[in-house]
């Protein structure tokens, strides 16, 4: 790229203590557009808490500040897919508060994640992984530009990983942002840039 | 793509929590039957005189409404909270003042209103005169809204608790007397054939000052309990 | 004014501040409370309408006023940790709930004790006492909201919360407690007359209400130092305290 | 004092165990809210000098160490 871009988000100075460990100490880095940004670290080393940091969900309990400058979209370990509503409603709901989406767009992006047919049964009847689906269907549709995701890929198979990795890898060229974490490498022909808990920024 | 208007996304949130109301009828069907069962269990505690009933009727039927109230109020937020539709909520470009209105809002007409629509019929039963029946739904319903308002932030505050449901009463309850002093007080004044207005106009102070502060509370709440 | 919040903000020096200062409060809290209480006890004359037993007013009226004034302590403090997220205010809040309730609890107790002899019961729900029963409740409520929590950041949000609810909601209890009570009041029990007090039984009255509040103040603050040093466990101030042995 | 003698202090004209037993009550809460903070304290000193002797290893760390 060769102007500056302004940041997305931007992380100063984050501490995080839990029961007396530290999870994680200093750690500084900005979001650019075009970021493909993926934090590392074992089980129980933060990646979650740092995420709901940079999401705004976790205002208490660290050190440090983070700036948001745009409108993100997160995704974290549960659904919110109600068991009562269909796949149609619950979509049109998780996307309500970001603007007016029609029927048809509603129904393009969950044939997207592969719930053509679904629509209209009801959720209960669906499985986890389908759950999983009607709620990254929601990328299909976000005008945000930052993507906070929580482990994006549980419960997903080989081919909706697939998918999902050629959807973030658009998301970012087209200027967007994206920070997740994830237990797999992502196999895609894109730069992704790693932030160890531990290190900081890996260019 | 802009947001929606607070309003129009409150009114949808309404929507929503109505609609996942009468897909389980048994939520709406539980505080009518609990409070249907707890108007049996007086004239068993206290003798089938009918003056008596009578006398006690205005205290009864509103301390019954108080506790179906309390007993719902506890589940407004918990499986939003479960599922991570909460989360979504406070993330969503919207002000969760607004938001968490729509809440109380289903709520109230769940509860709230059904009882207050339903208590004629239990009024009756315990000989309550039919004079003081126009007053006792009026009452309900004022004094349910603010009941509602309270309960829910003694929701909020313990939604993320994972044994809420006696704490709650302890937080709520002192809250919940000045609603039933002058509750049950407006339906006592229409039995004795006194003025129930005065009592009626303090419930709707105690309602339009619920109304601008509690959302307040419950929305702090919330994002606390999202954060522990 | 600045550097006195920020010193303020500092468990070290607020830990030595206080040691300084309950130096000189607890003493003389502890006079000026046998003083008013012996006063009160043996000093007085009794009240022509209910003997001696009146004299339970040195310690009923005193314990509920310091017992109302620290939930408003105790909203305050948490108004501050909510807007300002100054951490003392929630060691200050937190120190304040076990004081209050006691405190309520001493005013309960000393006002059904008063009762018996006066009314003839142990009980009467009488506008003040069921104030501060439900007192008694919204600090109970204060205390087992924070003892619920694991996180005790969030625990002292919320218990803020809840404490601005109570303070907004306390005028309105108290009122509406009043009102229903001089409703429902029969006309032979009457509080005796709290606006026809003899300044002989006021002075030691206000003597022993100041060492209440002194009383409260020291409490407070001693709860504080003991919550300092458990947040500050693995602060190096807290060790060195700790290794120095037998420190005040 | 206003008794003539202790009996009658004792007694207070028939109200006597009510106002002792309330004034009994009153210093026992009070000492209890008085006494209870510092032992807290002091038990958590203990506690965490014990706590730092044994991870050094060394029982006669002192202050300048830390």
């Amino acid at each position: 790229m060769g102007h500056v871009s302004a940041p997305l988000l931007a992380a100063h100075a984050i501490s995080l203590e839990r029961g007396g460990r530290e999870l994680f100490q200093d750690l500084s880095f900005e979001v650019l557009p075009g970021h493909l940004l993926q934090i590392e670290g074992p089980n129980g080393a933060g990646k979650t808490s740092l995420i709901r940091i940079l999401a705004g969900l976790s205002r208490y309990g660290f050190d440090g500040r983070v700036s948001r400058y745009t409108a993100l979209l997160y995704l974290g370990h549960q659904s919110g897919v109600k068991a009562l509503l269909t796949p149609r409603e619950n979509l049109a709901w998780h996307v309500a508060g970001e603007g007016q989406y029609s029927d048809e767009q509603i129904e393009t992006a969950l044939a997207k994640v592969g719930l053509y047919g679904f629509e209209d049964v009801p959720s209960h009847a669906l499985s986890a992984g389908q759950h999983r689906r009607v709620n990254l269907a929601r990328l299909y549709l976000s005008q945000c530009p930052l993507w906070l995701l929580d482990e994006p890929f549980t419960a997903i198979d080989k081919t909706g990983v697939l998918e999902l990795e050629a959807l973030l890898v658009r998301h970012v060229e087209a200027g967007g942002a994206v920070v997740m974490t994830s237990h797999q490498a992502l196999q895609v022909t894109y730069e992704v840039r790693y932030l160890s808990l531990v290190e900081g920024l890996i260019l | 793509m802009s947001p929606p208007g607070s309003l129009q996304f409150c009114v949808r949130l309404l929507r929503r929590q109505l609609v996942l109301a009468v897909r389980r009828p048994i939520e709406i069907g539980n505080p009518l039957l609990f409070f249907a069962m707890v108007v049996a269990l007086f004239p068993l505690g206290l003798g089938p005189a009918p003056d008596q009933l009578a006398g006690f009727a205005p205290g009864i039927l509103w301390i019954i409404a108080l506790l179906s109230n309390l007993l719902t109020s506890d589940a407004v937020f918990r499986s939003d909270f479960e599922d991570g539709s909460l989360e979504q909520l406070l993330l969503a470009p919207q002000p969760l003042f607004i938001s968490v209105l729509a809440y109380i809002g289903a709520h109230w007409l769940i509860t709230g209103l059904l009882l207050a629509l339903v208590s004629p019929v239990f009024a009756l039963m315990l000989n309550l005169p039919g004079s003081a029946v126009g007053t006792l739904v009026l009452s309900l319903l004022l004094g349910s809204g603010v009941l509602s308002l309270v309960g829910c932030i003694g929701a909020a505050l313990t939604v993320g608790l994972k044994r809420g449901g006696m704490l709650i009463s302890l937080l709520v309850l002192p809250l919940y007397m000045p609603v039933l002093i002058f509750g049950s007080a407006a339906v006592k004044a229409a039995v004795t054939g006194a003025a129930a207005g005065p009592y009626l106009a303090i419930l709707g102070a105690m309602l339009c000052l619920a109304i601008a502060l509690s959302p307040l509370a419950i929305a702090a709440g919330l994002r606390i309990s999202i954060d522990a | 004014m600045w550097s006195f919040f920020h010193k303020l903000g500092s468990p070290p020096w607020l830990y030595s501040i206080s040691g300084v200062i309950l130096r000189w409060l607890l003493p003389i809290t502890l006079v000026a409370l046998a003083v008013g209480l012996t006063w009160g006890l043996l000093f007085t004359v009794p009240d022509f309408r209910q003997g001696n037993s009146y004299r339970i007013i040195y310690i009923h009226v005193p314990a509920a006023v310091v017992a109302l004034a620290g939930y408003y302590v105790m909203a305050i403090a948490g108004a501050i940790n909510l807007i300002w997220k100054m951490k003392m205010a929630d060691v200050a809040m937190k120190s304040a709930a076990p004081v209050g309730a006691a405190l309520t609890f001493v005013a309960l107790l000393t006002g059904a004790i008063w009762g018996k002899p006066t009314w003839g019961t142990w009980w009467v729900w009488d506008a003040r006492i069921t104030s501060m029963l439900i007192l008694l409740f919204l600090y109970l409520g204060v205390i087992a909201l924070y003892e619920a929590f694991d996180n005790k950041e969030a625990a002292g949000k919320a218990c803020a919360v809840l404490c601005l609810v109570g303070m907004v909601n306390i005028p309105i209890i108290y009122k509406s407690v009043d009102w229903w009570y001089s409703l429902h009041q029969p006309a032979s029990i009457k509080f005796t007359g709290d606006s026809s007090i003899d300044t002989s039984m006021l002075y030691p009255l206000l003597l022993t209400i100041a060492a209440f509040y002194a009383l409260f103040t020291c409490c407070l603050l001693m709860n504080m130092r003991a919550e300092l040093l458990q947040r500050g466990a693995r602060t190096s101030w807290v060790k060195k305290l700790a290794l120095a042995g037998k420190s005040t | 004092m206003y008794f003539d003698s202790f009996d009658a202090l004792l007694t207070m004209g028939g109200h006597g165990g009510f106002v002792w037993s309330a004034y009994l009550i009153t210093i026992l809460v009070m000492a209890a809210i008085l006494i209870a903070p510092g032992r807290r304290r002091k038990k958590f000193l203990r506690q965490l000098a014990g706590e730092l002797k044994r991870s050094r290893g060394d029982p006669n760390i002192t202050e300048e160490e830390v």
